[in-house]
């Protein structure tokens, strides 16, 4: 049955996504559609250094976008630049490539192994994760 | 009532295996039908006793593949009530469409307009972005109303003299409105315009009078309308596609080759390049022929029953708004809606567990979404083996889906 | 022999009902090879377990359907030993050069050289003459020996700077020769030109490396090696791709639409507009798939063995002569023959009369025509499951045909 | 069986087409080409007022092309535009809509009633009363 995807963890993450927090001036903010369902998410970062200082979000999307926008607004502030960069890349081998979850303070994403058999959804979830990638680049860039 | 729907869903053998344990709800149609075993067997007869290439042969095998592959034509040249040799088989509404884009486009000079809709389908609207791009064609756009139909209002104003052609749904894949056909043929033809009906939607709902409508070219593909995949069909009038230059080159289309010159076969065969999709064209004459075989006063009423219960049961809930008319005037019966707070994905993810086959999204129709501010639509579109328990089926299994992620 | 032509020929329902009565010895496989069993099941079990359309659906069927469309690009992907997503569905060899003929072509600027050949098939010359026509290029030619190859003589005086293309048939669909792609691809590289193979004939003849090739783009159709019609690949290097406009407007190739501005999708999408050929796709998958798991090798020499007989058949003729090399070096099981004073299609029927299918005519190469002045020549075109019998009916049969029209 | 096309009198006619005939100073030539086979005939007419006064053909084609162009031969002389434009017309509807074949001068075009049954081949014996066809309209033309 495809509802195992709906457990109450991703309901009770995309309700809280909702308030997607604000960061002032930040640093880089990038917005990312996903062509295929019109889903839509900008993530506003600024930087310390190397690591994430603030992050907020808006998310136009479905259950599964909103809950991964709303594990990065929780578990990304402090992360450096390659942290990111690896749990994304950990995320997409759990729903491509049958992996684990990623262990850690990211052990969370394991709420979205239901997914996995639901190739359709698998960029609901990673699309977040491309926007936060992008914005990190972006303030890198815009540093110079 | 005089139409045997459970007679009907016995013909179609993905419909026929569902069960109790894995039943199917499928509600969407407007994607893709599903097929008959009568078109299944016309292909696998042309597969396992006549497999041949068309046209050239003059064995008995290449002789039956084209005997039969003309009978198709003929076949959709009267579901359309035209004459066959204005029938041209395409890949699909995509192909044939993009073939009047550049055949046709050939013809337009920079600053010749080419009015669409806001609710066109995507393979209505890039195909003349490109063109725009190619030729410096103006592009121009009729609105759509509230309730999801061509806003006509300011036809006169938006189709100038410098209109060259009118190229708009027959019916929406997204709100199901039938389009005014009159009333764009009439403002056409006062600038001298062609018009162009993409039918891809209207087609699973019965022949169309092609010749009645007065239009100029219209498009329709295979697989929405119970045949296979990878074909379709352009019709156009016979004057002007002898005007147009090919569009495509090869095998077929032509008279005579040399390096420096080609000289084109008729029409048809001039923009019928290659190896046509044969066995997929007999598919489709098939499936023409058993539509003009159905009684589709007494189809068009179990389908129309069908869309008010729809209708009705998304009216009592106060979350939902529907995209589209409200009634069942002038429509097929396409319903796409939105919910208060529940992303069209993640409904139509849930009704599949109850084996309800809805779309989420924007249908290839971003700019109509864009209009309404919206993200996607949930959309249930009916064909004629539907029936009660799909409706049912879909009403019940929204509220609980609602309630789960409300 | 490790090679059971029998065990093979009963895999293809077509050749299987073939009896004493109504014998057949199908020998028209360059127009159209016949399909087995395993690939129609793989379209039945599409179109009766999981018909939907693809890359946007949410339910079951879509899913699946998603799914094995997917798993067909990574099958035909592994026929030609190339990346998947550098494989591109078309509706056969003709829509893939008219793809590259048009995508790349918009690269091309006035005065640009593309060089083809004089033995090509029309498809892959009217498409280049179409370009030559809209955009100034200038249409080069490669001759063809006495014996029916590639001229390369002259490949260095042909091919200049100003060169960007050389698209020529890997095999030729009327001499049977097989190109020399490494003398090309030299040739090519050496002032930065691309090269394109128009593989149709080569692909029903085994699995192509096309990475060792190191050709740019290469197409081929899904009727000639054994799958459905209306699908064809065209592999392409992904830095090409990315670098081409579109072909076709329309759905799935699309990011986002507006009236304004449109982003196209990654490849292979960005080419692929519409819905797909899903069903024959996944036929096409099939039939690779099966390919791969043969033996080509016995396959080969099996297959020249059967083109040995009949060119020692032809060859004790003094009335007849063939067009093509004599030996079997760099060729394809293609034998294509002038008989004096007995005109192709009278050969040709009166073999049909003894169940021996073959093909007279141009074989849409008239350019080559013109180089023999020849109206036409008799084919016989093998495949896997041909046998002696069907070398030996055709032999039999030529004696008689020039008997009764002598 | 398709071989009862080739009855000998088609095989008469068409080794009779080798000799064409020639017509001096024709008042019109036309040469046409059946695209899918290759066939290529040419026929030479000279005009007597609204009669054919001399004919002669060049056929490059097949038996069915030879024979019908060397009926024309035998049973052109004479005939006005509109009687072979009908005739024309006959013969067509004979191959096409199971018509029977024309009375008169012109019954031996039956010979090409089994034809009928080869869609392919219909071209083939159509092919010189077109160019015949062609050729009548031309010397019209140019009559003024
Ligand atoms: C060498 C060659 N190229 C191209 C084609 C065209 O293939 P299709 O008609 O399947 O597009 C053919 C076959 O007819 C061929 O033999
Ligand atoms: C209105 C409309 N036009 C065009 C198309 C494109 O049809 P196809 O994808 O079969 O080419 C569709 C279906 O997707 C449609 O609904």
């Amino acid at each position: 049955m495809s509802d195992d995807i709906y457990q109450q963890a991703i309901l009770d993450h995309a309700k809280a996504a909702e308030d997607g927090g604000s960061v002032e001036t930040p640093d880089a903010s990038v917005t990312l559609d996903n062509p295929l369902c019109g889903d839509r998410v900008r993530i506003d970062v600024k930087m310390s250094g190397a690591r994430i200082a603030a992050l907020a979000h808006r998310v136009r999307g479905c259950a599964l976008c909103q809950a991964a926008a709303d594990v990065i607004r929780v578990r990304a502030v402090g992360q450096t630049v390659d942290g990111i960069a690896a749990t994304a890349a950990e995320l997409r081998a759990m729903l491509k490539d049958e992996r684990l979850p990623p262990a850690g303070a990211w052990s969370d994403l394991g709420i979205f192994l239901p997914v996995r058999r639901h190739r359709s959804r698998h960029d609901c979830v990673l699309l977040p994760f491309a926007a936060l990638g992008s914005a990190l680049q972006q303030a890198r860039a815009s540093r110079g | 009532m005089s139409f045997d729907v459970a007679a009907v869903r016995a013909l179609f053998p993905l419909l026929a295996q569902a069960n109790g344990d894995a039943p199917l709800h499928y509600l969407d149609n407007g994607a893709t039908s599903q097929i008959p075993q009568t078109v299944l067997d016309a292909v696998l007869s042309y597969e396992t006793t006549s497999r041949a290439n068309v046209l050239r042969g003059v064995h008995r095998l290449a002789e039956a593949a084209t005997a039969a592959y003309a009978e198709a034509r003929a076949r959709m040249a009267r579901f359309l009530n035209v004459d066959a040799d204005e029938v041209i088989f395409t890949s699909g509404t995509t192909a044939a469409i993009n073939l009047v884009a550049y055949a046709y486009g050939d013809l337009l000079k920079a600053g010749d307009e080419v009015v669409i809709s806001l609710l066109e389908h995507h393979s209505n609207i890039v195909p003349w972005q490109l063109l725009r791009d190619r030729r410096g064609i103006v592009l121009k756009v009729l609105p759509v109303t509230d309730d999801g139909r061509l806003d006509l209002s300011t036809l006169d104003k938006i189709v100038t003299k410098r209109c060259r052609l009118i190229a708009v749904a027959h019916a929406s894949n997204v709100t199901g409105a039938v389009s005014d056909v009159a009333a764009i043929v009439a403002a056409a033809r006062a600038v001298g315009a062609k018009v162009l009906l993409d039918g891809a939607q209207r087609a699973p709902h019965g022949p169309i009078d092609v010749r009645a409508l007065a239009v100029d070219f219209y498009a329709l593909s295979g697989h929405k309308m119970f045949a296979p995949n990878g074909v379709g069909a352009l019709w156009g009038r016979r004057a002007l596609l002898d005007e147009m230059p090919p569009f495509l080159g090869g095998g077929e289309m032509i008279r005579t080759v040399t390096i420096e010159r080609t000289i084109y076969a008729d029409v048809p065969h001039k923009f019928e390049a290659g190896t046509p999709p044969i066995g997929q064209a007999i598919g489709l004459g098939t499936a023409a022929e058993w539509a003009l075989g159905l009684d589709w006063p007494a189809i068009s009423a179990h389908e129309m029953r069908l869309a008010q219960r729809l209708l009705d049961g998304l009216g009592r809930r106060i979350d939902t708004r529907i995209l589209g008319p409200s009634g069942l005037q002038r429509r097929i019966p396409v319903v796409s809606f939105a919910v208060n707070g529940a992303h069209p994905h993640d409904v139509c993810q849930l009704l599949d567990t109850r084996g309800v086959a809805l779309r989420g999204g924007h249908h290839c129709a971003q700019p109509l979404m864009d209009r309404f501010d919206l993200p996607g639509t949930v959309r249930a579109s009916l064909a004629l083996y539907n029936d009660d328990s799909d409706i049912d089926a879909l009403l019940e299994g929204l509220d609980d889906a609602v309630r789960r992620l409300g």
